[in-house]
């Protein structure tokens, strides 16, 4: 279980998320609402400890995650998918993954890659190339291959349906649902579109200017059509 | 119109010959390069003016003065060197420059120090063009034998001796090489088989090396400086050539190149002047090889008196002889010296002035050119031995002499020159 | 002939010590995206440290061992103190910081030195090898330099290529950020690389002096060419480095004997040139067609 | 646009592609990941050179086109990725866009020749009004690092609009914008038909039906449907390959 | 927006950086009529070094090319004035730098049309190359360029009609340095100005948005080629007439006067500077000027021996020159500015960028 405490944090005189609390359970997807610039993705960054807080804490089970460091998060089984791409291009798309199970050598074969390219087929063919030739939604789904490699029990997705053909998304949606029902997989999924993201996470978390606004079943927010309209755009 | 350009030229300003001496001072500067690439060897010369200023001044000084000598680094880069010099005569206000060292730095400002009136005496360079023009830079004179003299006095001890050899040039990318290939050649133009020349900085010598053992040469003339010597050297015996070598003095330090070779001979020996035995060069000063000779006797006490770290050696040799020089010139020019003054002074008495060097200066009216002459030398086992008397000649077609009016010359007791 | 054979072997010994230096940078350049010009001067310095073991007595390999040693630690140091205080990801900033280093280092050995010239051992002969009567321009320390240079090429070549700690380096060097995420201690990886780097570059700085002689400035000719040569194999690349290094030892060295020593920049300029205007990544570059 | 095919390597990218884009039209490219429409896209701007095919332009091929002589044909394009000029005010970035419209060269800028100020002056109203029209004016003193991503999509789009084109191509516009953004560029989209013709990749499938008069469909870089949004909604191969079964 | 700048310099750009300029001139006649020969020598150094830093700024600040070479411009303007003073007849001076300028041009479009395909540290090796090979040249053409020892070069006549002309707003008389500082200083005003005004104009634009975003800018109609060797060629250009009035202040024109160090002084003093603007150009040459004397004066009152004190130039500046870029990474310029836009706005906005949406 991933617990929120009073977290605060900005980029120098901006502050990018004030006081916001909430948990993610374990075995739920929770997704993380709001406008453009509400603060989503500094609350990932917060969470994974690419950003340090000012206020606040996160905890990870009994783990006290707000001090430790973010290359030390995924050995703690924590995998964030950044916003926006975050493949190495200049490696190979093999070597972007081979990265991905750095954290878990000692556990598993070679398999794993396998299984990946069987989940993204379009990777596959380009296993040996360099991830510069990808196309944009090949990217993402390098990037979500990736942080899968770790096999994380915390997986935190930014925003990863962009640029993703609608199919895709909705492969990627079933594969976290059955991550999450099978594993016990703890999910913190940020979108832009409330409405499907609404319809596969078990809670929500919308967020303002870098407040909370409100947290509540993904039912219940999905049903409050004030909410819907004044923060959701649906 | 009444040009302020001309104006100029009658500005009572410059008359103040007296610049930079006080009644109880001379200050003098001169350029060096202290650091960079040009640096190891050639920063310790003013090291070795220096410990011979502080000598005389230890000992009451030119006439009451003590000698201020106020030491610039050029890092052998004209572009510095010009504005050092502007520092040392504009800001220092120097009475003179001198020692200032190297071609391409010096030359640049020559005209400044002639336009300014400095005298600039005693360049470390053996260029042609600080004594052959008098009339051009009336400011200025040579002190060591120039690179032409030296390559006649090498070619024509080679065509005596080695008539029939085969001879190779090594030459230094300069002036330094290509007077001296001047002067060699006008004896022994048809026995020169092959000419390298490298480029100081680039440590490779091997192509060239190898160029000069394919033209078959068994006599190797080189125009190079210590390193090169060395590295010369241990090319050869990689390439196992093996002609017999002549250096020019400038490169031939025995101590200095033999220390630079010694880890490199295999065997027993370790010691480096091993590998220059009966290498040929010349002389025209006592050098740290001739530790018994009375100048040398001379340079060690003022080193150890007034030296600073290190030991004596043959740059700072050179260093003291050229400010035995200065001292004497000084005192030429009299109790109240001026610039004008010690310029006339050298130009009337520089010919006769007694000195560490082997061969009389050529100071006169019509030229400024420094040391005429040399004696050639053999080295065995890190001693130059003496293969001809003192040879003089001056640039151009004059006649070589023997010459032995500076012979047996000894320091005056108290080390200072008379006036 | 005999000319042409010693000119081709000594080219090839050269190029093979520019092909050390352009190790040392390429290892650098992939560990932290850096062309590390204070490499020469580093270099220099624990060649100093190792000859003054070696004058104090010691044996040359003891010198070599502390040459290598301290070269790591340097860099270590080096990357610790210095560059990771680096902000901004400007290129032209990394760029004068090491040239800022190349200066102090420089003139803190000048102090410490002095700038005179010393001579430097060797542990091999020094003498070519007699094949008959004529003696080959190759020598036991040639014969060093060449083994050691591959050797290390194959060792950069198997960590870049087949360790997870050449994927690491590599991916730290990349993207700070991301490669944080997927757990590689970026700090660690760039430590390393420098570290790595400098004991390259510290073997390059032996070999380049052994048997030759050694003052502060010793190395700076080497940057140019080094770096020259690390260009040419595409910077990316071990054997890039190596062949780089090669093609212009041998090239050099063909000009200087034939044309001329003035000409061996100019000819080192227009090689470069060449290739570039080909390809301009370099001869080893992989090509990145993709743009948008 | 015809019989266009592209190649690396082993892989196809685009396969004999024909399509034309009528003037005032939004001409709508959709297709799953890799499908080659951002290829399409680098074919038409001349980063990717076609294996076979050609490209015609007001009727006239366009024969080694190089990127940028776009601008001077009235052709502009918005980036996938944005590509904002990071270290330059908003203002600037919209007036390097501006540039066909300039005519002084290189010595009246040296000389800062009046001639070049006028001309200065007459671009930089254009580009406010162009800052103006996508409610953006308030930002073209800021750097364009510094804004919030919404904006800097704004910002992207009014450098490509400032030059005038004739034919607008927008890769992805609404990538990571919320849906009341979405909205937005959807409306500012069928606004712009009235100048230009628009050519737009996207993903979201609202948007690409609300705005489009024509859509293409690739698939591993062929043409698979073409038609009206109701046309493709319904295309049985549509679904299977990009839609997927129960979305639509 | 008119801010008080705009009325007191004018709004356009070519008046305000006239109004500027004529402000420099009037600083530059007083600091050189109040001040020695030594410091006028000074002075001179610092106006050339500052011309080349300039054109160096552009390329390097507007245009994100890196060159380690525009030694070997300087070289290439050096040797031409050098040979244009050499004969009987020399060339009016104007002319003499016209061509010192010119001749770096050209030779800066070669350079440039081949640098304009490469990238980083290709293009950095490609430049270093070329700032070794150029002095090369003059030791293999020995016979017409002099060699190692390089051509001398006279220092022409002072015109009457200027000496006059600062008689008469002086009162002083003319010396040979401060002639060439006069000399030098004018160049670097007309320089500036002509930099300045390409900055901010369309070609400087240009330049900027090849440096941010090439593809985007190769959509926005630029020719990347083209404006890569514009910059070039316009740095060259700088260099190129620097290096005429070094030959000119040097009195001399040698290969050893441009070894790679002075490329590399160049380049280090604008980053020490203030990279991207032409103060921290100036601030930047008057620290290669004035620091080594400071710094070796600073020695010898310390009492060090000659060569440590003069080992000491060098250490101070490496040492200036790391504490920069790791403590004020914008340069002394952008420190400046930056230390005074904190304390001036305190609501301003952010202009750190989001590292996740810059990242290509
Ligand atoms: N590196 C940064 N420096 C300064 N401000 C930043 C930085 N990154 C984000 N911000 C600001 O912090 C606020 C929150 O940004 P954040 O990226 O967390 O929002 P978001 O909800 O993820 O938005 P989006 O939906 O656009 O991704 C915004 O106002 C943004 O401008
Ligand atoms: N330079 C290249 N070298 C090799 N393969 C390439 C290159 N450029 C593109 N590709 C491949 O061509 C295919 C088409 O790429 P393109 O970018 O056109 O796809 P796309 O339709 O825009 O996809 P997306 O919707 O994900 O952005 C991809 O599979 C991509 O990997
Ligand atoms: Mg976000
Ligand atoms: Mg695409």
């Amino acid at each position: 279980m991933l617990a929120v405490e009073d977290l605060t944090a900005g980029y120098g005189p901006v502050t990018a998320l004030d006081g916001v609390s909430f948990t993610a359970a374990r075995g739920q997807i929770t997704a993380v609402l709001g406008a453009n610039g509400a603060g989503k993705t500094t609350l990932l960054r917060t969470i994974s400890g690419l950003v340090r807080p000012s206020r606040g804490s996160v905890r990870l089970g009994e783990h006290d995650l707000t001090t430790v460091a973010a290359e030390r998060m995924a050995r703690l089984g924590l995998a964030h998918v950044p916003e926006g791409r975050g493949v190495i291009t200049e490696l190979t798309v093999e070597e972007n993954l081979r990265l991905g199970r750095l954290v878990r050598l000692r556990r598993v074969g070679a398999g794993d890659l396998d299984r990946a390219y069987a989940l993204f087929p379009a990777l596959a063919q380009r296993r040996r190339q360099s991830a510069h030739v990808l196309s944009g939604g090949e990217r993402q789904m390098l990037v979500i291959a990736r942080a899968l490699m770790a096999e994380p029990t915390v997986l935190l997705l930014d925003e990863p349906s962009l640029g993703l053909a609608p199919r895709i998304v909705v492969q990627i949606f079933d594969l976290l649902a059955s991550l999450v029902a099978d594993d016990g997989l703890t999910v913190v999924l940020v979108e832009q579109n409330a409405r499907s993201a609404l319809s596969i996470a078990d809670r929500g978390v919308v967020l303002n200017l870098g407040r909370l606004v409100v947290s509540d079943t993904a039912a219940a927010l999905a049903g409050d059509e004030q909410l819907r309209h004044a923060y959701l755009g649906f | 119109a009444c040009g302020a350009g001309e104006e100029r030229e009658r500005d009572p300003a410059v008359e103040g010959s007296t610049v930079g001496i006080t009644d109880d001072t001379i200050t003098i500067g001169g350029h060096f390069p202290l650091t960079g690439v040009a640096a190891p060897g050639y920063s310790e010369i003013p090291s070795g003016h220096q410990a011979y200023y502080d000598y005389v001044n230890a000992n009451g000084g030119i006439n009451g003065r003590k000698i201020e000598f106020v030491v610039r680094d050029d890092a052998y880069n004209p572009t510095t060197t010009s504005q050092v010099t502007n520092e040392l005569v504009l800001n220092e206000e120097i009475f003179a420059m001198v020692g200032g060292l190297g071609t391409p730095t010096h030359g640049a400002v020559v005209d400044f120090l002639n336009g300014e009136k400095v005298p600039d005496l005693f360049v470390s360079s053996g260029s042609l063009q600080w004594g052959d023009q008098p009339d051009k830079s009336p400011f200025t004179f040579g002190w060591q034998p120039d690179y032409e003299i030296e390559g006649k006095i090498i070619g024509q001890w080679v065509a005596e001796n080695l008539p029939d050899a085969k001879v190779a040039l090594f030459l230094q990318d300069d002036d330094f090489g290509r007077d001296g290939e001047k002067g060699v050649r006008q004896f022994i133009d048809g026995q020169i088989v092959e000419v390298q020349k490298y480029q100081s900085g680039n440590t490779d010598v091997a192509p060239q090396m190898a160029a000069l053992q394919a033209s078959g040469a068994d006599l190797v003339l080189g125009f190079t400086t210590p390193s090169y010597t060395a590295l010369s050297q241990l090319v050869s015996l990689r390439l196992g050539y093996q002609p017999k070598w002549f250096y020019s003095n400038v490169g031939a330090d025995p101590a200095l190149v033999g220390s630079l070779l010694a880890r490199f001979s295999e065997g027993a020996v370790t010691d480096g002047t091993q590998l220059l035995d009966g290498v040929v060069t010349t002389e025209y000063i006592p050098g740290t090889d001739v530790p018994d000779d009375p100048w040398m006797t001379l340079w060690q006490k003022v080193w150890d008196e007034h030296g600073g770290e290190g030991e004596l050696t043959n740059y700072r040799v050179f260093g003291m002889s050229q400010a035995y020089t200065f001292v004497q010139a000084m005192l030429a020019a009299g109790e109240n010296p001026t610039r004008e003054g010690v310029v006339a002074a050298i130009e009337k008495s520089g010919a006769d002035f007694q000195g560490p060097a082997l061969a009389p200066f050529r100071f006169s009216g019509e030229s400024h050119l420094g040391i005429s002459g040399m004696q050639v030398v053999e080295i065995k086992g890190g001693v130059g031995q003496e293969l001809t008397p003192v040879l003089v000649t001056d640039i151009g077609d004059a006649p070589i002499e023997e010459d032995d009016s500076a012979a047996g010359d000894a320091p005056p007791p108290n080390g200072i020159p008379e006036g | 002939m005999q000319q042409l054979i010693t000119t081709v072997l000594t080219g090839l010994t050269l190029g093979m010590v520019y092909a050390a230096f352009a190790l040392a940078l390429v290892l650098i350049w992939r560990a932290t995206r850096i062309v590390n010009f204070a490499q020469a001067p580093m270099a220099m310095i624990t060649t100093y440290l190792a000859l003054v073991l070696i004058d104090a007595g010691l044996s040359y390999w003891v010198g070599f061992a502390v040459a290598l040693v301290s070269g790591l630690l340097l860099g270590a140091l080096v990357e610790r103190l210095v560059v990771r205080h680096l902000t901004g990801s400007s290129e032209i900033n990394a760029v004068i910081l090491t040239l800022g280093l190349f200066i102090v280092i420089h003139a803190l050995a000048a102090l410490v030195f002095g700038s005179r010239y010393r001579s430097f051992p060797a542990p091999f002969g020094l003498r070519g090898f007699q094949v008959g009567d004529t003696t080959i321009a190759l020598t036991g320390f040639g014969v060093f330099t060449i083994v050691s240079v591959m050797v290390v090429m194959g060792l950069l070549v198997l960590l870049f290529r087949g360790t997870d700690l050449g994927l690491k380096m590599r991916a730290a060097a990349f993207d700070q950020e991301i490669s944080r995420l997927l757990g590689v201690r970026v700090g660690r990886m760039l430590t390393l690389g420098w570290a790595l780097a400098a004991l390259v570059g510290s073997l390059s700085g032996l070999l380049i002096a052994g048997g030759g002689l050694v003052h502060p400035s010793y190395m700076d000719g080497v940057v140019v060419y080094g770096f020259v040569a690390a260009v040419l194999g595409g910077l990316e690349s071990p054997p890039g480095a190596v062949a780089g290094g090669l093609i212009l030892g041998l090239a050099l060295s063909l000009v200087s004997g034939y044309v001329g020593s003035e000409l061996v920049p100019l000819a080192c300029l227009v090689i470069l040139m060449a290739v570039l205007l080909v390809r301009p990544g370099g001869l080893f570059s992989h090509v990145r067609a993709r743009r948008v | 646009m015809s019989g266009v095919t592209v190649t690396f390597g082993g892989l196809v990218a685009l396969s004999d592609v024909s399509l034309s884009v009528a003037p005032h039209q939004v001409l709508g490219v959709i297709g799953p990941n890799g499908a080659g429409k951002t290829t399409l896209f680098n074919v038409a701007c001349g980063f990717v050179a076609p294996d076979a095919g050609e490209l015609r332009w007001r009727g006239e091929v366009l024969a080694d086109l190089r990127p940028h002589r776009l601008a001077g044909l009235g052709i502009a394009r918005s980036l996938q990725d944005l590509g904002l000029f990071d270290r330059m005010t908003v203002l600037d970035n919209v007036l390097v866009g501006a540039g066909r419209h300039v005519r002084t060269g290189f010595w009246p800028a040296l000389l800062a020749l009046p001639r070049h100020h006028r001309d200065e002056r007459a671009l930089t109203d254009r580009a406010l009004a162009v800052l103006d029209e996508l409610h953006i004016a308030d930002v073209a003193g800021r750097y364009a690092a510094s804004l919030p991503y919404p904006v800097r999509k704004r910002v992207a789009l009014a450098r490509a609009l400032v030059g005038e084109p004739d034919l607008l191509l927008l890769d992805e516009p609404a990538g990571g914008l919320a849906d009341d953004e979405m909205a937005e560029i959807g409306e500012l989209i069928r606004g712009l038909t009235a100048r230009t013709s628009v050519m737009l990749v996207e993903h979201h499938m609202d948007l690409v039906m609300s705005v489009c008069d024509d859509i293409v469909v690739l698939d591993f870089g062929r043409v698979i449907a073409r038609g009206g949004p109701d046309h493709v909604r319904e295309h049985p191969a549509v679904l299977a390959a990009y839609l997927g079964e129960d979305v639509a | 927006m008119a801010t008080l700048a705009d009325r007191v310099l004018g709004r356009t750009p070519l008046r305000r950086h006239l109004t500027l300029a004529l402000l420099g001139l009037v600083v530059v006649v007083v600091v050189l009529e109040s001040t020695g020969q030594f410091r006028n020598a000074q002075f001179a150094a610092m106006a050339y070094y500052g011309i080349a830093a300039g054109g160096l700024t552009i390329l390097i600040g507007l245009n994100g090319q890196i060159s380690l070479g525009h030694g070997a411009f300087m070289a290439i303007g050096a040797y031409t004035a050098a040979l244009l003073l050499r004969g009987d007849e020399p060339f009016a001076l104007p002319l003499v730098l016209l061509a010192a300028a010119g001749v770096a041009l050209a030779a800066g479009a070669l350079v440039g049309v081949a640098a304009a395909r490469l990238h980083g540290p290709y293009l950095a090796g490609a430049t270093l190359a070329l700032a070794v090979a150029v002095p090369g040249i003059p030791v293999y053409f020995g016979e017409a360029l002099g060699g190692e020892q390089g051509l001398t070069v006279r220092v022409p006549r002072i015109p009457d009609w200027f000496a006059d002309a600062v008689f008469f707003v002086t009162g002083q008389d003319m010396s040979s340095s401060r002639y060439l500082a006069y000399v030098g200083w004018l160049c670097l005003i007309v320089t500036f100005v002509l930099l300045a005004n390409l900055a901010r104009s369309r070609v400087g634009r240009t330049w900027r948005a090849v440096r941010d975003h090439e593809v985007a800018a190769e959509l926005a109609g630029i020719d990347l080629g083209r404006a890569r060797v514009l910059a070039f060629v316009v740095s060259a250009t700088c260099a190129g007439l620097a290096g005429g009035l070094l030959a000119l202040s040097a009195r001399i024109a040698a290969p050893s006067g441009f070894t790679l160090t002075l490329s590399l002084l160049l380049l280090s003093a604008i980053v020490l500077g203030g990279l991207g603007s032409l103060t921290g150009a100036l601030i930047g040459a008057a620290l290669l000027t004035f620091l080594p004397q400071l710094v070796t004066g600073w020695g010898q009152d310390l009492g060090l021996s000659d060569v440590r004190a003069a080992e000491l130039a060098p250490l101070i500046y490496g040492l200036v020159t790391v504490l920069v870029v790791l403590f004020a990474p914008a340069g002394i310029a952008g420190g400046v500015l930056a230390a005074r836009r904190r304390r001036a706005a305190h609501h301003g906005s952010p202009s750190a960028r989001t590292d996740s949406e810059a990242r290509p």
